[in-house]
């Protein structure tokens, strides 16, 4: 699509924007400031510390562990120790979408749980009062699992968390309490909190349960979170091609599902970024293997479906995928006729996540919107270029503090689901497992990749593209409005969504139309800014 | 139901906060600062932080809410933020180019014992800070106090590092308007504007958050205490600190080190905390309250005396901070309400003093473990009427079939309150309007046809 | 239901019309003349009407709302209403000690025929109108026009009998409001003070009927255009017409008496017609808008941004008066708001046109039979998201389950519109305010305890 | 109760009250204000015409007919016929409340009706287009009956609405039509609207339907208009105490009560000013009596209900009624007892209606106020001094304009249900028929009885009795309030109610006591004008 566009040579404006940078931070930013081209794939900086001071869109550790991974798990009592702050703000504010079984099954989601550190926690240490939290926690709702989150201080003061949890859990019996050391200062943005809930998950909770369920063509999804309720547009369709979802990491979860999740046949990532550690981890211990799927936009959900069936090569799950698909698509086609004409051409930018500045492009793409420049808040290297560099990342000290996981393959459970005969044949069918090939080869020659950007580069940016819609998150959102340009939150969906599957592209189409026809746009020049001081004083003067 | 687990039964809690009626220190230092002209905030801290408290800003205001932060790695953690903090003074004056930049710390820097003062020296030493710059701090250690600890700190350190005495003593009045939105910082202003007062209004963040779309940006908007008006205030002849909480601290300072008669008073939110403040500003001034003011009172009390009916004897329960608390309370009985439930998070002796003495009946507590479960639990046992507090309220609104009226912080699914105040008469009368609105939509909702009313 | 015998099927009326959208012209008079300085009004006719007329204002203001009555009997009505007339007038002035007398007619007097000039002219005679006293008087037959003509007609009486020539040309702008709330009233003198224009405005409503409480009382609040006003009026430089439903009469006899040019513009409600007005101020009186406006029509711009996927495609449907239907129209395109049913019962044909020219697509009518009965059924065959207008939208309300907007008059069962406006920017922020709030409460009640969300 | 509280010679304040008024106009006012003797009654000048220009509180002729008598049936289509206003303004503003049998049951008064009367009408005539009014009511809602209302011009241009009622009647077949010539300039006040729909009611509906119910005690409710929801409290005693409910003249009532209402045994009068000609005409055509009644006020609603079932004579009736009223009784005593100390001894005053202001002073004493100053907006002299006055009125021309409509007991159903010898003896056990003392016996020696109390009037009374309570109706309420003095409406009961029977006194119990114990009136004085001018500018100065 939108073939027929080119895009200009971002070169001159990295070099004005580098022009207004301290020499070191420019050297630092032009590594991560990179002009696509889709065959060679350039390097892009990214995973390295943000410039202090330079105001980026990033959070911490704490916020990728608990506010991202573990947020969306409604059975679980999360905890966070520290200070009242982290608490608060992680409290509901990633509209991760949950549905309980009944009225009466567990949703801790909309509480917040703090042991509200005083400074005397903080001089004597705080394991006293997170011992009595956690028996208070469970004295009051006596949940199935208590997580505690650990914030700042903690690590500094050396509460020992996870031996007071190994010790309440024990009290009680009928409770796994587990802990996450994910202080906010841990890497070098919510990246390593992912990584840290990825491995507590594996240790605590994953292979927990060896009961399987009747389905025939039993899948995990991971990395997919059921922001404004996208995991249930997936499940639904799942459901409708008789795939059974065993879990999903983590939207709309529980703790069974994680403890579940390992008897599945296949795991299938969404977002790569954060999630990817805990697909690795299982396939060594378990044997499932993983691929990558994509359920934003309506060509990649239909690909993915296909994917999932072509996995499990059975004559009538293929059959309907491709039923469900056509379905979806008559949908989808007669949506994208109506208001294509209104978006055609039209140029689009997102700096977002760490898998969404990728996914996003393929709804643009659908609306014939052309993705000028794009970049990631917390992606790596292979988000970027894709997995096959893995090997040439070179792993720097705030990584090298994240702990990976040894895992070995499970000596009674360890059951390899394909053969390598199998996936070897898969792969040559196009299905190719443990791979991801990042946002650049989608992406346009001449596109701007840019890792990590600043407020400073985003008003440039704008001023330069000037877009028809800027993609980014909450803190970016106002900014980019108030130069006049309509901006699209791709963490919260602007409240709006579900925009995954074949519903969730319709309902985005529609969204993006809304912000391209909003008549206000037209209006921001008053009449007398417009004419400037001439006047027709006839009377007065 | 959105809260299930939330239990009737009360049982007392030492360790466990369970939604909370706070947050911490470093957000109301942000807010603070964002209410000087041309100043950037920074967070000394993890990423999280800024980021946390740039979103929550965010969507309280919806407007862009700009700041540094130091972006804490594990190193600095171990070997402290000072290499970070001098490399962000630097990066932001160049980049950025504000004229003060106004530094917060956080639980982390608090806690590894970062020495903000020391830091600034080095980086004026280093010339990180160019002529004419400047750079505020403040030590906000997230795990005392709570976010109006915060904005006092932040309030306590601009006008100590910056106010200066001349030596020659002017008119001039110094109003700490507390932590309060755009809008009633710009009806204080209006008020005293009225009365002919010389006012400097520290900090002041109407036209910065409340900004106009132009469609043209700009990192800093039109409004904010300048640098220069700061400075003023150590010659003022008296300052009114508005908040016990949030505006005491500042006030005391000025007056240990410029000698400055102070009174601190609540925020004038309702009839008699207005009439009150009014009045002392007359007193002092010697000043008369202007006509149109005194009009102003007589229109809420006519709105008041109008409506009694509907309000007479209804319950409330709110949360959120004592200086809006305290005089919210008094409002609400003097429209003859009930405000039964009453939760702060944030700490502070006075204020069940304060609420012993205004609502001797009525179930109230703060600091430790008083948060929204706590009342939720009370309403549990004992419905009321309306809610009144931010956001989060709404979840206890929609269980329990309440309605909510939205104030206090952060307010993050409604508009409004950037711009109509609910300080002064008028801000009286839109809180007024809005009370009676969502008392009134009920009435009609839950009237059988027959009493279903055309003229209330 | 409320409104059970409601049908969906729209059959013809040519005679009957049910649940009105308009009223009869003489509370226009009356409200236009309360809007004047110490002047009283009076009914001639039966005192039903008098009594009606003072309710439903007093209804709608929640205000003293003062004016004689003629008290027609049976005799008065055979014989002609002069001798009730002569008496009202002398014991109006002796016992109530007006400024002005503003008589308009009624129904009944107009049957009969009575001739007001020449009944004042006779009281005058008799010595009834005391030294400095004065009587203006309107025909305001009922079974014309609507409530809005009586409006203009007192207007065009006041210009028309007080306005004076002095041979001296001023610099003065008259400005005729149109039929606004005495908020709206305050808002405009508000917005031409900042313009820096010396401005006379007929009526003026304000401190009238959103006095204050003061336990005082007294017939004449301290608001309303003084009669030396009106007089100076005739030496203008120009005139201001706001709706052309209720101000064009009196500009054209400011016109046709003092030739002293005219511009008949919409109300400035919303964005674009207070664009429209100001800019046309501008470029008439050669005084650029200031900062202070652009600046507020920048925060109204930004709210509309902020927001505007809670209104983009919403439907409307709304009833009132043809100069407020007009630019609120206008306004919900601004919005990107789907006005969609539109009727008001105040006759003339602009209505159509303009509505034709601004939503081609939607249905509208004004006129006979043009009534809320059909509104409601049009409702009926297709649901609106909102409704906008009087308090007796509250039953259509209630039985189809949508939210309600009040506006317009009368408002009986809220209190808000005399003190909050709705012209200007800020009158519709507020406005949006509302419309926000009405339309948001509404998702959070539908939505499922899933998308029940908690930014917005 | 309050036999202590002595009243103050209110002559100084009537002399200077009349020395502002124009000579011809104190002469007429002298007569309608004295000062009460409860033994001798002195003449109240009443129901005559107001001084134009006075400011009244009263309305018009169509108001007391299409307002207050026809207003609360629900299943008639009231069209107005006249220009736009009258039928704008009387459009559900009385607060009569209606209950309809289901949800399909008839229901009109949430409707307005106009024939919208235009110019070209006025010149040509207005009954083609209330023809065709009718015919569209017709066939839009199929009505049982249909009632043309005639507002002032209908009169002087001659349109007989009778004659096109009665053809569209004769036409229609199965619905009543019929009219009313209730113009707003006929008589002096409400008060000759309400003769007007009581000959008409007479004329067109009562009588219709012969048919009898099964109940043993039966009996009508005059002059009791469901305010609030008066009548259904009234309804609920009376069922209570096994009294059947005929018909309500004519608060929650049908069309077809009216027609059945002849068959009742008893015609209770609540407000005779505007309900006694309809009863008086009942008696003579069909043969059943009237008493006065009065349920506003706990005494008084248990001194009603004792004189129904004395009139019965049955002993377990009046078993019953005497213990409903004990039942009823020890709430109201509790609530008394605890709201007269804050009401004991402070002074009311009520203008009002034409029974109301008397009613009213009922629940005032119970609550241990005085009522200082009373009088009627359209009361006669008969409902001042008693009905024993009636014959000493002076018919004037206003009335005589009012049809009195010669009623001859019908041939066939005239049926007297007590003989004169049971009447006789009913009356010396205190029974009293067709009768009515009016309210100065109950009030103090000294209250100022002012009959259609002038603004002027109102504000000089204010000022020297300063009442704890002025009672009003709409018009007054805010100019009473802007004096400083709690205003409670007595026509609408300011949209509280109800307030009859022994819950409705509770209840305004309640209201009185909010109004008293309201701290806003504490506050009507800012600082500043308490203190005056003196400063203490210690500081600036």
């Amino acid at each position: 699509m939108s073939e027929e566009i080119k895009l200009p040579d971002p070169g001159p404006l990295k070099e004005a924007i580098l022009a207004k940078y301290p020499t070191k931070v420019a050297r630092k930013r032009k590594k991560s400031m990179v002009a696509n081209d889709p065959e060679t794939r350039p390097a892009v900086q990214a995973n390295v510390r943000t410039v202090p001071g330079l105001i980026t869109q990033r959070g911490c550790c704490y916020a990728g562990c608990k506010g991202v991974v573990l947020g969306p798990t409604r059975d679980i009592v999360n905890i966070t120790h520290g200070p009242i702050g982290c608490g608060f703000y992680s409290w509901l504010t990633r509209r991760n979408q949950t549905r309980p079984e009944t009225l009466d099954h567990e949703n801790y989601m909309p509480y917040s749980f703090s042991t509200d550190m005083e400074e005397s926690n903080v001089v004597f240490g705080g394991e006293k009062k997170l011992k009595q939290a956690i028996q208070e926690a469970y004295d009051l709702f006596h949940p199935r699992g208590i997580a505690v989150f650990a914030t700042c201080p903690v690590g500094l003061i050396g509460d020992d968390i996870h031996a007071v949890c190994k010790e309440m859990k024990t009290k009680f019996g009928d409770c796994n309490v587990f802990a996450f050391s994910c202080e906010g200062y841990k890497g070098v943005s919510q990246s390593a909190g992912h990584h840290i809930a990825n491995n507590q998950l594996f240790k605590h909770l994953v292979g927990n349960d060896d009961s399987v369920s009747a389905g025939k063509f039993r899948i995990n999804m991971l990395g997919e979170y059921n922001i404004g309720g996208d995991a249930f547009v997936i499940e639904e369709l799942l459901e409708r091609c008789g795939i059974e979802l065993v879990a999903t990491f983590s939207g709309n979860s529980t703790l069974k599902q994680f403890e579940n999740a390992h008897t599945a046949d296949l795991n299938c990532i969404m977002c790569h970024r954060s999630i990817n550690y805990v697909a690795e981890m299982m396939e060594t211990k378990f044997g499932l293997p993983w691929i990558k799927v994509n359920f934003i936009g309506a060509d990649a959900s239909a690909k993915s479906l296909r994917k999932i069936a072509q996995y499990f090569d059975d004559a009538k799950l293929t059959e309907q995928v491709e039923k469900v698909i056509a379905e979806e698509m008559a949908t989808v086609e007669k949506a994208v006729s109506a208001i294509r004409p209104t978006t055609q051409g039209k140029r689009a930018m997102m700096f977002v996540g760490g898998s969404r500045a990728h996914h996003y492009q393929e709804l643009f793409n659908e609306l014939g919107m052309v993705t000028v420049s794009a970049g990631y808040e917390f992606g790596h290297r292979d988000d970027y270029e894709g997995r096959e560099v893995l090997p040439t990342i070179k792993v720097d000290a705030d990584s090298r503090n994240i702990e990976e996981l040894e895992v070995e393959a499970d000596p009674e459970r360890y059951s390899p689901r394909k053969s390598e005969a199998e996936l070897a044949k898969l792969a040559g069918k196009g299905l190719t497992f443990r791979d991801y090939e990042g946002m650049m080869p989608a992406m346009k020659t001449n596109a701007l990749v840019i890792d990590d950007i600043s407020h400073y580069e985003m008003e440039k940016l704008i001023e330069f593209y000037k877009p028809a819609v800027f993609c980014a998150g909450i803190k970016e959102k106002y900014c980019v409005q108030k130069l006049g340009v309509p901006m699209k939150q791709l963490h919260s969906y602007d409240y709006s969504g579900p925009y995954a599957g074949f519903k969730g592209a319709v309902k985005f189409y529609q969204d993006i139309q809304q912000m391209v026809a909003n008549r206000m746009w037209s209006l921001l020049k008053a009449p007398w800014q417009e004419t400037g001081p001439q006047l027709d004083a006839d009377y007065i003067g | 139901m959105l809260l299930r687990h939330t239990t009737k039964t009360v049982a007392d809690r030492e360790a466990l906060t369970v939604n909370p009626a706070k947050t911490c220190q470093p957000i109301g230092a942000m807010y603070a600062a964002l209410g000087v002209h041309n100043c950037l905030p920074h967070s000394h801290g993890s990423q999280g932080c800024c980021s946390y408290h740039r979103s929550t800003l965010t969507r309280h205001y919806k407007e862009p809410v700009l700041a540094g932060t130091s972006s804490f790695t594990e190193g600095s953690s171990v070997f402290g933020g000072q290499a970070n903090l001098l490399q962000a003074i630097d990066t932001m004056f160049t980049v950025y180019n504000p004229d003060i930049i106004a530094i917060h710390s956080t639980c982390l820097s608090e806690t590894i014992g970062d020495d903000l003062k020391q830091i600034i020296t080095k980086a004026m030493e280093d010339g990180k800070i160019p002529a004419g710059k400047n750079v505020a701090y403040a030590h906000t250690p997230s795990y005392t106090g709570s976010h109006v600890t915060g904005f006092a700190n932040m309030c306590e350190s601009f006008v100590d590092q910056f106010a200066e005495s001349s030596g020659v003593k002017s008119k001039r009045i110094n109003l700490l308007p507390g932590w309060v939105e755009p809008s009633d910082m710009r009806i204080l202003k209006r008020m005293l504007a009225e009365m002919g007062l010389d006012v400097v209004m520290l900090p002041d963040t109407s036209d910065v958050l409340d900004a106009p779309m132009t469609g043209k940006g700009g990192m800093y908007p039109a409004g904010g205490t300048t640098l220069e008006q700061i400075r003023s205030m150590g010659d003022s002849a008296f300052t009114f600190a508005l908040g016990d909480w949030a505006s005491t601290s500042a006030a005391t300072k000025l007056n240990a080190k410029f000698n400055i008669p102070v009174e601190v008073m609540d925020l004038p939110i309702g009839l008699s905390a207005t009439d009150r403040f009014l009045d002392r500003v007359r007193t002092v001034t010697g000043k008369p309250v202007p006509a149109s003011l005194t009009a102003d009172r007589g229109r809420l009390l006519d709105m008041m005396t109008d409506m009694y009916q509907y309000l007479y004897g209804k319950t409330v329960a709110l949360y959120g901070d004592p200086d809006q608390l305290i005089p919210l309370t008094e409002f609400l009985l003097d429209l003859n309400m009930v405000p039964k439930f009453i939760v702060s998070g944030t700490p502070g002796k006075k204020f069940m003093s304060r609420m012993e003495q205004l609502v001797p009946d009525s179930k109230f507590k703060n600091g430790k473990c008083a948060d929204m479960f706590l009342m939720h639990q009370w309403i549990k046992n004992e419905k009321v009427d309306l809610l009144m507090g931010n956001t989060y309220g709404k979840y206890i609104a929609r269980d329990e079939d309440i309605p909510l009226i939205r104030m206090g912080f952060p307010i993050m699914d409604r508009v409004g309150h950037q711009y109509f105040p609910t300080l002064g008469y008028r801000g009286a009368m839109h809180l007024l309007e809005k009370i009676l609105s969502a008392l009134m939509d009920r009435k009609d909702r839950d009237a059988p046809e027959e009493s279903f009313e055309l003229v209330m």
